[in-house]
């Protein structure tokens, strides 16, 4: 039992570390919450939803499947980037500089509008992700593995590990940090900020698409308000691990994902979600720079 | 007029993204739309600039300033609330069952965001998760209610100190924290209630909910129809309106003012921090367990269902439509945001997403509120861009 | 080679610059005096770009820049050296130069003035894998200054980079200041330390809430009774 | 200026409110379910129904009530199964002078609108609410024709006990009003025939991960897993349980799944699921009628609950031409002094408003589709 909810949990663990990305970019580049960014992984999925029926009238879902995979993830991911961008310039560019409160407000009603908008164009009943890899699973210390949970992991942590160097050694990354540490200083060296913050949001949203296409493979299911919940909980993943620090998102994913996955199975199921937000709060209360540290704190924010 | 060569740019851009979510002919739509309103605006804005249109543009935003300035001013005068107030209590009775329905639901919500004003708007604390003490009202009625049969007048006393209570238990903990981090614990702190709730079956009946609360009775009188809530549910805002109204310019209201300001300027300058933060919990829960106990009465049934995070920003909605810690502006956005979902009913499939996109747009157009508070600006101060997360400074 | 042209910025509802115009040109120090608040630390930044001016005209070498964004403003070789130096406090200092020279694509370029800058601030290659925030005030100053040559400005405009330092490190400063100077960049100095502004400089203006009260050459001003009581303490 | 401003306000807020004015000769009937949201394909089948049943009606000229020919006018409330929503619309319809309702959908909402339609004294027909306890609240006027929950819950466990000879039952629910309630009357049942479930949890509706609590109850053996709830978390579960841990255990459910998503999106993991439902309405020659009459209109076939609706509406509308009355008593009266010959059959009320005989059975999942198997 004990294999099989690490197994469980650490699939889980990809795809909030995968979301808790988005906020936490943001959040490091402009101390704004982006309440819309679970909704930008659900219009992930449901791109990916619009891709598979599109590859399939095409015939290329049989023909060619390594074609079609990548596919399935690259144009949500270019649509999701989009989505983002165009997140930031409506809601909250023109509130650069505004009362705190005011981005926060814009970012809750964008994410509904986005859900419901999802709703009236998309329908409100469950829609069915078709299973494009049909992956054998097998036994593994008495837990069951399936192929598509290791390609999910793998994927994950893959891409983790390319924003992580991405950020690290690239000049965009740099600017990236240098953006988030000092904005006004950013500009005086030439970057340009309002381009770095667009950049930010698109690369958390590639991230949320590719959360959002691994969700609907795996699960099979997908609906306009899968982004809410899913959106709550990385977001306490973001802060458990420091918000702000991306390391802190990977680590603060997987561990809530484990914490929760062990918790439902050996104490109980349904206080598992009392049990996510309790950490939440007493992790705020008691260390709320998260482990490893926010923006403003000692850690490096790659 | 690159302006204008914008425009079918962004046209294709919408449709760009609606494409695959809405299919090429709605997104053709959508595309066309949204050029065609950034058409209307650029040439609106060009014909201002280049004088066109510019002396009676002025003039009808100087006309509307001028009239709004005169109805933000006298929304504060007194003798305008009574004459409001007859106008008021005369209402129902032009008024059919469902219309006055509704407006008792309004009395509930303004009593809720007048409730959330001291904590957000008076003290400055962002609280994403005030609908827990809407709950404990609602809950602490609806349980003593059926197991001890404890009538709604005692009741209503009951509900309001133990949500004052869930405030100050809420406040202890959170007292170092600020901004954001507030807003989080908050939130998190409304969902765990209302989890508890949900799950704790033995005590709450979880998602069943409570059945057959008792109504109230005045004397004899059992108060049943929507036309006795109102009258009920007005009584209760008058005085919570009274009393609002009063803290706002008492002692306790210039140090929540402080706090809101800077609060280790207003650490230094004597204000307790930690009796002033916890007192602005516990006013704000007191309200909200206020409109809690009228909700369980009015409904006769409660279930978790009607806790949940979105109702918490609904209320924090109508607070900021209104007008931060501006008593009217807040009641205004109360009214706005339940009637107006109400006079939508047809279109209901659009309602939230036209709700989200007029928060979205109200952010942007004017941040401080339909009626500004009276004596400048009040809002949560934004940290300086480079400043640091917020917490434990 | 930089013209202001009766600016006016808004801070708020409050008219921080009324009408600044200034003139700096090529090859000159120019040095721009005033007490706190009166408004210099918000003139470089409208010339930067950064605050966006409500009226006016900032031109450089003909060419208005007052719309631009403050990136396209560095790209034609103005650069700042901001108050209170600003270092990205979690980037090395190494990375810290790097972000200096964010515009330029001519790798080879970069590594010969990273060498140059090193030559010129030799505690800076001591501490080039350090971050950037653990320096000392005399350090980060240093590394302020280098950051922005590393974008090799044609004009370099530095806000009060003697504030809060030892009379040693400040010494240091200057002498590096003069040989950027004498290798042909120019450099326009707000300062409070109006003694040491006025040595620095070929010319010189006062500004007051907002408006530039006096423009002259270094020398007219120190004999002027008026800058003698107000910034020279005599 | 200030009577100015008052009356400018009066007129406004008077406005807002007077929309809707004008009545004609029509008869209103109430129709209120999930029509948006989540739940949106249950509405829908209300919405079907009721269509036809008063598209018939209007056909032969309307319902004549004291000699008079009445056009039925549906009044459509939308309650996106929230009880709040609910109450507000009750409260409409009652405004509006509706003379009858049909709806809502969940138990959740029925409850708590029974009130107010009770006390206004309007007759209410709920398709689809199985909870007991809707009309355990003694309201002369709420009736349901579908089944309740313990009804279902008893006809599960006997055939877990009778028919597949089970012991090792793992029960789960998602926590609401109807899940829980079927999940309880089944484990009541089952407890009654001496089989104490091994495992016995609730999960989080809306949640998309259930292997944590799958996990646990695998630890158990169960050989049966039986779920109360709707069909988004029993794709779910069924699907987790046979793709990511190999179970290979029995799923059983209500009739909360019975929709076409079910076995489309569980696709092979569906197959041999159990579900107890009521008797399949394409096998009733009563309901041959309406199908046909559903699949000409709206070129689809029945739902679940169509049928129900459509039954729903006829009994109302028949009640009211035949007492030549719309007050809620009488309605009630009538309802309550017949067997009625429906298209689900012989329908006969009881003292609480409920269908006398338990209509559910057991059907099965079989080649992708719902075959009913006793």
């Amino acid at each position: 039992m004990f294999a099989q909810q690490l197994v469980n949990g650490l699939v889980v663990g990809a795809v909030y570390a995968l979301i808790a990305l988005g906020y936490t970019l943001v959040y490091g580049i402009l101390q704004l919450i982006n309440f819309a960014h679970g909704e930008i992984y659900m219009i992930g999925a449901y791109v990916g939803i619009a891709v598979l029926a599109v590859l399939g009238t095409m015939g290329l879902t049989q023909t060619s499947l390594a074609l079609s995979i990548v596919l399935v993830f690259l144009i949500p991911m270019i649509y999701c980037a989009a989505y983002g961008i165009t997140l930031e310039r409506v809601a909250y560019r023109p509130l650069r500089g505004a009362p705190r409160l005011s981005p926060l407000i814009s970012a809750i009603g964008m994410s509904l509008f986005l859900q419901n908008y999802v709703q009236v164009v998309q329908g409100a009943r469950d829609k069915a992700f078709p299973n494009l890899l049909e992956l054998g699973s097998f036994q593994l210390f008495g837990a069951y593995v399936n192929g598509l949970q290791i390609f999910i992991l793998v994927l994950a942590v893959g891409l983790m590990a390319a924003l992580q160097l991405f950020i690290k050694k690239t000049k965009l990354g740099k600017a990236m940090r240098a953006t988030a540490q000092d904005r006004t200083m950013a500009s005086l060296v030439g970057v340009n900020v309002n381009r770095v913050i667009a950049f930010t949001f698109a690369i958390g949203s590639v991230m949320a698409a590719v959360a959002g296409v691994m969700v609907g493979m795996y699960y099979g299911i997908v609906n306009h308000h899968i982004g809410f919940v899913a959106g709550m909980k990385a977001f306490t993943a973001a802060v458990l691990g420091g918000i702000g620090n991306v390391t802190g998102a990977l680590l603060g994913g997987f561990l809530l994902a484990l914490l929760e996955s062990f918790w439902a199975g050996y104490v109980s199921a349904v206080y598992k979600d009392i049990f996510a937000f309790m950490v939440l709060v007493v992790v705020l209360i008691f260390r709320p720079e998260g482990i490893l540290g926010g923006s403003g704190g000692e850690a490096d924010r790659t | 007029m690159s302006a204008y060569a914008r425009v079918p740019l962004i046209g294709l851009w919408f449709a760009f993204l609606a494409l695959p979510l809405a299919g090429w002919r709605n997104s053709l739509w959508i595309g066309l739309g949204c050029a065609l309103v950034v058409l209307i605006v650029s040439v609106a804005r060009a014909s201002v600039q280049s004088g066109y249109l510019a002396w009676p543009a002025g003039r009808v935003k100087a006309g509307f300033t001028t009239a709004w300035s005169f109805i933000e001013e006298k929304s504060y005068d007194k003798r305008y609330w009574s004459l409001f107030l007859l106008l008021v209590i005369a209402l129902p009775w032009t008024l059919d069952r469902y219309s006055t329905d509704v407006l008792v639901i309004t009395g509930i919500y303004i009593m809720l965001a007048l409730g959330l004003n001291v904590v957000v708007g008076f003290a400055g604390l962002l609280d994403l998760g005030y609908v827990a003490f809407y709950a404990v009202g609602a809950y602490s009625y609806a349980l003593l209610n059926s197991w001890y049969g404890l009538s709604f007048w005692p009741a209503l006393g009951v509900g309001v100190a133990c949500s004052a209570l869930f405030g100050v238990i809420l406040g202890i903990p959170v007292l170092r924290l600020r901004g954001d981090y507030l807003a989080i614990v908050t939130l998190g702190f409304g969902e765990i209630i209302r989890l508890v709730l949900n799950n704790w079956d033995n005590v709450t009946q979880g998602p069943n909910g409570i059945l057959g609360i008792g109504r109230p009775y005045l004397g004899d009188m059992r108060l049943y129809k929507p036309m006795h809530f109102y009258y009920l549910v007005l009584a209760l805002c008058v005085i919570t309106i009274f009393i609002v109204n009063r803290l706002d310019k008492s002692r306790l209201g210039r140090a929540w003012a402080a706090m809101r300001e800077d609060e280790t300027v207003a650490e230094c300058v004597g204000v307790n921090i930690v009796y002033t933060k916890l007192s602005a919990f516990a006013f704000g829960a007191a309200w909200a367990g206020f409109g809690g106990v009228v909700f369980s009465a009015k409904q006769t049934f409660i279930s978790p269902e009607s806790f949940t995070f979105f109702e918490s920003v609904i209320i924090l909605c109508m607070v900021v439509l209104g007008g931060m810690a501006s008593i009217p502006g807040v009641m205004l956005g109360a009214f706005i945001l339940t009637v107006l979902p109400e006079a939508l009913r047809e279109l209901t499939l659009f309602r939230p997403m036209l709700l989200g996109g007029a928060m979205v747009l109200m952010m942007v157009l004017r941040p401080q509120g339909l009626l500004q508070a009276k004596g400048g600006r009040h809002h949560l101060e934004r940290d300086e861009p480079q400043g640091e997360a917020g917490a434990g400074r | 080679m930089l013209e202001l042209r009766d600016i006016h910025f808004y801070y708020g509802h409050i008219h921080a610059l009324q009408g600044v115009s200034m003139e700096v040109r090529p090859g000159q120090v120019v040095c721009l005096i005033g007490s706190n608040g009166a408004g210099k630390s918000s003139t470089l930044m409208a010339i930067c770009g950064v605050n966006a001016v409500a009226r006016g005209e900032i031109l450089l070498e003909g060419e208005a820049i007052h719309a631009r964004e403050p990136d396209e403003i560095v790209k034609r070789g103005i650069c700042q050296v901001p108050e209170g130096r600003r270092i990205f406090p979690h980037l090395t200092v190494l990375e810290n130069l790097e972000m200096g020279a964010f515009l330029r694509n001519d790798a080879s370029g970069v590594k010969e003035d990273l060498d140059y800058v090193c030559s010129l601030f030799p505690v800076l290659h001591e501490r080039r894998a350090q971050r950037g925030g653990t320096l000392s005030g005399g350090e980060q100053q240093m590394l302020a200054i280098a950051r922005a040559l590393m974008s090799r400005p044609r004009l370099l405009l530095l806000d009060e980079p003697s504030l809060g330092l030892a009379p040693r490190i400040i010494e240091t400063i200057f002498e590096v200041l003069a040989r950027i100077r004498d290798e042909g960049t120019g450099i326009f100095l707000v300062e409070q330390n109006a003694h040491l502004a006025l040595n620095f400089s070929d010319w010189a203006y006062v500004m007051e809430t907002g408006r530039i009260i006096m423009g002259d050459e270094p020398g007219v001003l120190r004999d002027s009774p008026a800058v003698r009581e107000a910034y020279l303490g005599e | 200026m200030r009577k100015k401003l008052f009356s400018v306000l009066t007129v406004l807020t008077a406005a807002v409110f007077l929309g809707s004015a004008a009545h004609g000769a029509t008869l209103k009937i109430g129709v209120a379910g999930p029509l948006t949201g989540d739940q949106a394909a249950f509405g829908e089948m209300l919405k079907n129904g009721a269509t036809l049943a008063v598209e018939e009606w209007n056909a032969k000229g309307g319902v004549s009530v004291g000699g008079k020919k009445m056009k039925v006018d549906i009044l459509w409330g939308d309650d996106r199964h929230d009880p709040r929503e609910g109450v507000s619309i009750a409260h409409k319809f009652v405004n509006s002078g509706a003379a009858g309702i049909v709806g809502h959908f969940n138990s959740s909402v029925s409850i708590p609108a029974s009130t107010v339609y009770a006390e206004a004294g309007v007759v209410q027909i709920t398709p689809a609410s199985t909870n007991p306890k809707l009309t355990e609240q003694g309201f002369s006027t709420v009736f349901r024709v579908c089944g309740r929950d313990d009804q279902q819950g008893e006809v599960a466990a006997n055939y877990i006990v009778d028919k597949l000879k089970l012991k090792r039952i793992a029960i789960l629910h998602d926590k609401t009003t109807y899940g829980q309630g079927l999940a309880d009357e089944t484990k009541r049942f089952l407890e009654k025939r001496g089989v104490k479930p091994v495992f016995y949890s609730g999960v989080v509706q809306g949640d998309k991960d259930y292997t944590p609590v799958l996990t646990a109850a695998k630890q158990k053996n169960p050989e049966l897993v039986y779920f109360g709830g709707i069909h988004p978390e029993a794709i779910l579960l069924v699907k987790q349980m046979r793709e990511r841990l190999g179970m290979k255990a029995h799923f059983m459910s209500g009739d909360g799944i019975v929709t076409d998503e079910y076995y489309k999106i569980a696709g092979k993991s569906a197959e041999g699921t159990y579900i107890t439902f009521t008797p399949d309405q394409t096998k009733l020659a009563a309901a041959q009628n309406v199908i046909k009459k559903h699949r000409k209109r709206f070129g689809k076939e029945v739902g679940a609950y169509t049928i129900y609706s459509y039954v729903a509406m006829n009994m109302i509308l028949n009640s009211i031409q035949a007492t030549g009355s719309t007050k809620g008593e009488k309605l009630a009266a009538h309802l309550r002094s017949k067997a009625w010959n429906t298209s689900l059959g012989k329908l006969q009320f009881n003292k609480k408003g409920d269908v006398l005989e338990s209509p559910y059975v057991l059907w099965q999942v079989k080649g992708s589709k719902f075959v009913q198997i006793n």
